[in-house]
C-alpha cells in the first residue's frame, strides 16, 4: 500500500471504529463534553476576573499636594516634569477652585462649614498614575521629594490591602484554573483509555495475525481524536453562542463594577484554541498510551 | 523450515506444558500433532508463532530465530505464517470479509487486489453467502471456516492449524482438508493439531504424537493410534 | 418434556436458520441433533433455554411455555436445564471451580454443599488437577470439560450439549460420553448436537438429522448417516 | 442460601470484582477522585465566600443627623425607640464631639480648616444597622420621618452597588456550583456504567446459567458503591486536611478583607458529607443502570 492509501484506510478504520463502537464512544466523547464545558466556563469566569482585576488595581492613584503658597503654573511646570518620568502614566493638575468644589461634593453634608470660604483653603493638587499600579508606592515616594511638593496621600494602607486582595484572589484563582486543567486533561486521556481498554482482545488478534504496532496504533489515534475533537465541539458552541450572547446584552452597559467583559470574539477564539487543543492533544495521547499496554504480545 | 531443539514450557503459574521436545519439519511436509487434551499440542502450535515463549531450548520457523527476534520482526514472522486458532479469535466487529481483509491489509495489499482475494478464499470454505456477517452471526463451523480462509488468504509459506475441524461436521471436514491438501501440493508447509482419527487415518501423513508434554511417537504416514 | 410445534427462527439479518421444526422429546429419552455446519442445530438447541426465541410457533420445556415465559421466570426454565455451550461461555474471570459454583450459586445452595458438588462434578470430567486455573490457563478440551461439569452440576431435569466433544480427543471424548450415559440411565433427558460420527454410530440412540432449517430424518436408534 | 450469606455472597463479590479489574478499578476509582477532588475544592471556596459575602453586606449601615439643636439625650431617646423596632438590629449614637474627632480623621490633611472650630458644628448622629442587611433602605426611610431627624445618609447608590455585586456574583457562584455537581455526578456515573460495560459478556453468560437479575445486579452495586467511596475518600482527606492546616494557620490574623474563614471542623463534615454521599449514591445508581442495559438476555 501507498502512504496515501494507508493514511486513507487509518483514518476509514478509525471512523468506523468511533461508528461501531457506539455506546462506549457516546460515553466517552460525552464525558469529555461536560468536561470541558467546566473548564471553558472557569477560563471565560477568569479571563474575566483577570481583566476586572487589571481593571480595579488600574484606578490606584497618588494624590500630590503642593506648598499652600505654590501657583497653579508651577504645578503645570511640574506635572510636565513628573509626566516624562518612565515610571509615571499620567498627571492630572487640580486648581484650587476645582479642589474646593470636588471637596464641596464630597463632603454633602459639611457644605455650610466650607461655604464661609470666599477663596479656596486648598493647595494645588496632583493626581497621578503609575504606569504600573503596583509600582505606585514608589512612585509616590519619588513625588514626596519633589520640590514645592507639600504632602503626598498615597493611600498605603488602602493600596497594600488591595494588591494583597487581589493577589490572594488571582493566586486561589490560579490554582482553580490549573488543578481543572488538570483535572480534565486527566479525566478526558483516562475515559479515552477505558474507551480502548475495553478492546484489548481485539488489539491482541491483530498483533497475532501479523500486524506491526503502527498499524494498529493509528486507528486508534484517529477515534482518540475523534472522540477529543467531537468532545470540544459542543461545549465550545454552546459556550461561544452563550457567552456572545451575554456580552452583547451587557457589554456596553457601565456593569456593577462599572468593568467591561472580555470582547467575545477575542474570547471565543482563545477557548477554541485551548478546547480543541486539548481534546485532539489528549485524545490522540490516550490513543497511544492506551494501545501501548496492549501492545506486548 | 521448523526446528526445534529440546524446548521446554512451564506457564507462569507452574505447569509444565512441554518438556523437552525436539523436531524438525521439512519444507513442503504435511503433519499432524496428535494426543490427548491437555497434552501441549497447543502450547507447541503456539510457539511457532510466538504466542508464546519456550522456558528453555532453541526454535527457528522459517528462518527466523524465535528466542532472538526483535519485536519489530514478530509481525513479519507471524505474516509468513497462517494461523488457524483453536478458538478463532475472529475480530467481533468485522465482518467475516473484513476479517479476511485485515490480515491482508496488514501485508499491504491494494484494496482491489484484497476484494479479490477474500471472495475468492470465502468461496474455497464455502461462505460465499456469509460474506457480510459478523462472527456473532455465524455458526460455531462457520466461524472456523473464516478462521481457515484468513490463515490461507495471504499465501504464507506455513499454515499452523489448531483442531481447524473441531466444529465442522465430517463433510466439511474432508472439504477442509482436501483444500489443505491442495495448497500442501503447491509446497506449503502444514502443521495441524486435530482429535480426528478418521481424517488422520484416511489421508496418511506424518503423525507426532504428544503426552504430558513430550514426543511419545513420530511417523512418517502414520496413524492416529489411540484406539480403545 | 421438550415440545416443538411449528418452530421457524428468522435471525434479525434475515437468515432463515430454521424453516418450521416440529419435535416431541420424552422424559428420559437421549437425542442426538446432527446436520451440516449452517443447518440449524444451534439455533434449535437455543430455542430450548431461551437464548433465542422463534418467529413462529410453539415451543415447550420441563412445563415452561417459552413464548409466554415471563422475564422473571427465564432463570427457573434455565436452572432446570444444564446447557454446554458451543463456544462454552465460561466467566474468564473465574476460576473453574468457581464457573461451576457459579450456577450453584444461583440456585442458591449452601457454600459447604457447594465446595462438595463442584469437586464431585470437575472429578468426573477429569479436571481434578485443574479445578484453580482461571479459562485461559486452560486447553481448549479442559475449558470444554468445564463447560460439561458446569451443565451438570446442579442435577438438572435436562442436559442440552452443542458439540460437547468438539475440542476433545477420542478417549476423552467417550469418558465425557459415559457420564452423559449414567446420568441419562438416572431419567434425565439429554439432547446433544454433535459431528462425531463414531460416537453416534457405537451409541445408538435417536438421531435428528436437521439441513437447512427442516427435520430431514428423525429415527430411534438411527446412525449418523453422512458417510461419503 | 439464607439472607445472610446471600449478602454476604454479594458483598465478597463484588469486592472482588473490584481487585480483578485491576485496571479498570483504577481507572474509575481515579477518575471519580479527581472529580470529586475539584468538586470539593469549589465547594470549599464557595463555603467561604458565602461568608464573605454575608460578612461585606452585614458592614452596611445608616447615617442619620439629627437637628443641629438636638441635643444628646434626645438622640440617645430617639435610640432606644428605634432599638425597639422589629427591623433594627442596633444603633450607636455618635455626640458632637466624636463626631468631630472622627471627620478630623477622616479628612486629615484638611485638619487646619477643622481647627478653628472651638465647638463642632456637627448635628448629634445615629449610626443604624437592619437586622437584614437587604432591608437597610427602608430602615433609611422609615428613620427619616422620624422627629428631630434632619438628614439620613442612607449611600443609597453604594447599597444598591454592593447588593447587585453580590447577588450578581452569587449567582455565578451558584450557577457555577451547581454546574460541576451536574458534571461531576454525570462523570462519576459515567465511569462507573464504563467500568462495567467492558463486563456485558460476562453478564451475558451469568444470565444464561440461570442467574437472577438481582443476584447479578447486587455484586455489581457492591463494586460501584466501592468505587464511589475509594474515590471519595482520597479527596476528603487531602481536602480536610490541607483545609484544616490552612485553616489553623490564618483563621484568626484578620484577614485581607478582615474576614474570618468557615470553621474547618464544620466544613470537613459538611465536605464529608457531600463527596461520600455523591460517590455511594452514584457508584450505587451507576452499577444499577450499567447491569440493566445487558440484563435484557
Ligand atoms: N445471531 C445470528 N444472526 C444471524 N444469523 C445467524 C445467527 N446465528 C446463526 N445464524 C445463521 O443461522 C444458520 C444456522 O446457524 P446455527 O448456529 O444454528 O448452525 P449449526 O447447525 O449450529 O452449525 P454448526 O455445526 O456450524 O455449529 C446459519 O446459516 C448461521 O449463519
Ligand atoms: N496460559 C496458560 N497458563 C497456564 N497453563 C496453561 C496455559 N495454557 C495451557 N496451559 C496448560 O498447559 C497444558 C497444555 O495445554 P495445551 O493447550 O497445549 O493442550 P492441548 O494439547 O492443546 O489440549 P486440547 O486438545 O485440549 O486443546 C494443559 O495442562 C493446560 O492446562
Ligand atoms: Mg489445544
Ligand atoms: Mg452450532
Amino acid at each position: 500500500m501507498d502512504m496515501m492509501s494507508k493514511i486513507l484506510r487509518h483514518l476509514r478504520e478509525g471512523f468506523r471504529n468511533v461508528l461501531r463502537n457506539g455506546w462506549m464512544t457516546f460515553a466517552s466523547v460525552s464525558a469529555v463534553t461536560v468536561t470541558l464545558a467546566v473548564l471553558g466556563l472557569t477560563l471565560i469566569l477568569a479571563m474575566n476576573a483577570q481583566q476586572m482585576s487589571k481593571y480595579v488595581t488600574n484606578q490606584v492613584q497618588v494624590q500630590a499636594y503642593m506648598h499652600p503658597n505654590a501657583s497653579e503654573q508651577a504645578g503645570e511646570q511640574l506635572a510636565q516634569k513628573l509626566r516624562s518620568m518612565p515610571d509615571i502614566a499620567s498627571v492630572q493638575v487640580i486648581s484650587k477652585e476645582a479642589g474646593m468644589n470636588e471637596m464641596k461634593q464630597e463632603f454633602g453634608q459639611y457644605q455650610d462649614i466650607l461655604e464661609q470660604y470666599k477663596s479656596s483653603p486648598l493647595p494645588v493638587q496632583l493626581v497621578i498614575k503609575a504606569k504600573d499600579p503596583s509600582k505606585t508606592l514608589q512612585v509616590a515616594n519619588e513625588v514626596r521629594h519633589m520640590p514645592d511638593i507639600d504632602t503626598v496621600r498615597d493611600g498605603k494602607s488602602y493600596i497594600k490591602s488591595l494588591f494583597r486582595t487581589v493577589s490572594v484572589l488571582r493566586t486561589i484563582g490560579i490554582v482553580f484554573v490549573i488543578a481543572l486543567l488538570v483535572t480534565s486533561m486527566f479525566l478526558i486521556s483516562n475515559t479515552i483509555r477505558m474507551t480502548i481498554f475495553s478492546r484489548r482482545r481485539e488489539i491482541e488478534i491483530m498483533k497475532l495475525v501479523g500486524a506491526a504496532n503502527w498499524f494498529i496504533r493509528w486507528p486508534f489515534i484517529v477515534e482518540g481524536m475523534l472522540i477529543g475533537v467531537f468532545g470540544a465541539v459542543v461545549p465550545l458552541v454552546i459556550l461561544g453562542y452563550g457567552y456572545h450572547v451575554v456580552y452583547d446584552r451587557i457589554h456596553d452597559i457601565p456593569l456593577i463594577l462599572s468593568i467591561n467583559l472580555v470582547s467575545s470574539g477575542a474570547l471565543i477564539a482563545k477557548l477554541a484554541v485551548v478546547l480543541l487543543g486539548i481534546g485532539i492533544l489528549l485524545g490522540v495521547w490516550g490513543g497511544v498510551m492506551s494501545v501501548r499496554k496492549f501492545l506486548r504480545v | 523450515m521448523i526446528e526445534m531443539q529440546d524446548v521446554w514450557k512451564e506457564y507462569p503459574n507452574g505447569t509444565s506444558a512441554l518438556n523437552g521436545i525436539s523436531v524438525h519439519i521439512q519444507k513442503g511436509e504435511f503433519v499432524y500433532v496428535v494426543g490427548p487434551s491437555g497434552a501441549g499440542k497447543s502450547t507447541f502450535i503456539k510457539l511457532m508463532y510466538r504466542e508464546v515463549r519456550p522456558t528453555k531450548g532453541h526454535i527457528f520457523v522459517n528462518g527466523f530465530n524465535i528466542e532472538r527476534l526483535k519485536d519489530r520482526k514478530i509481525p513479519l514472522l507471524r505474516r509468513s505464517i497462517g494461523v488457524v486458532f483453536q478458538d478463532f479469535k475472529l475480530l467481533p466487529k468485522l465482518t467475516a470479509a473484513e476479517n479476511v481483509a485485515f490480515a491482508l491489509e496488514v501485508i499491504g495489499l491494494s484494496q482491489r487486489q484484497i476484494r479479490r482475494r477474500v471472495e475468492d478464499v470465502l468461496t474455497q470454505v464455502g461462505l460465499e453467502d456469509k460474506m457480510n456477517m459478523l462472527p456473532s452471526q455465524l455458526s460455531g463451523g462457520e466461524q472456523q471456516r473464516v478462521a481457515v480462509a484468513r490463515s490461507l488468504a495471504n499465501n504464507p509459506a506455513v499454515i499452523i492449524a489448531d483442531e481447524p475441524t473441531g466444529n465442522l461436521d465430517p463433510d466439511t471436514s474432508w472439504g477442509i482438508m482436501r483444500l489443505f491438501q491442495r495448497i500442501n501440493d503447491r509446497g506449503t508447509t502444514i502443521v495441524m493439531a486435530t482429535h480426528n482419527r478418521d481424517i488422520v487415518n484416511s489421508l496418511r501423513r506424518r503423525v507426532i504424537a504428544i503426552e504430558q508434554g513430550i514426543i511419545v511417537r513420530d511417523e512418517q504416514k502414520g496413524l492416529y493410534g489411540y484406539d480403545e
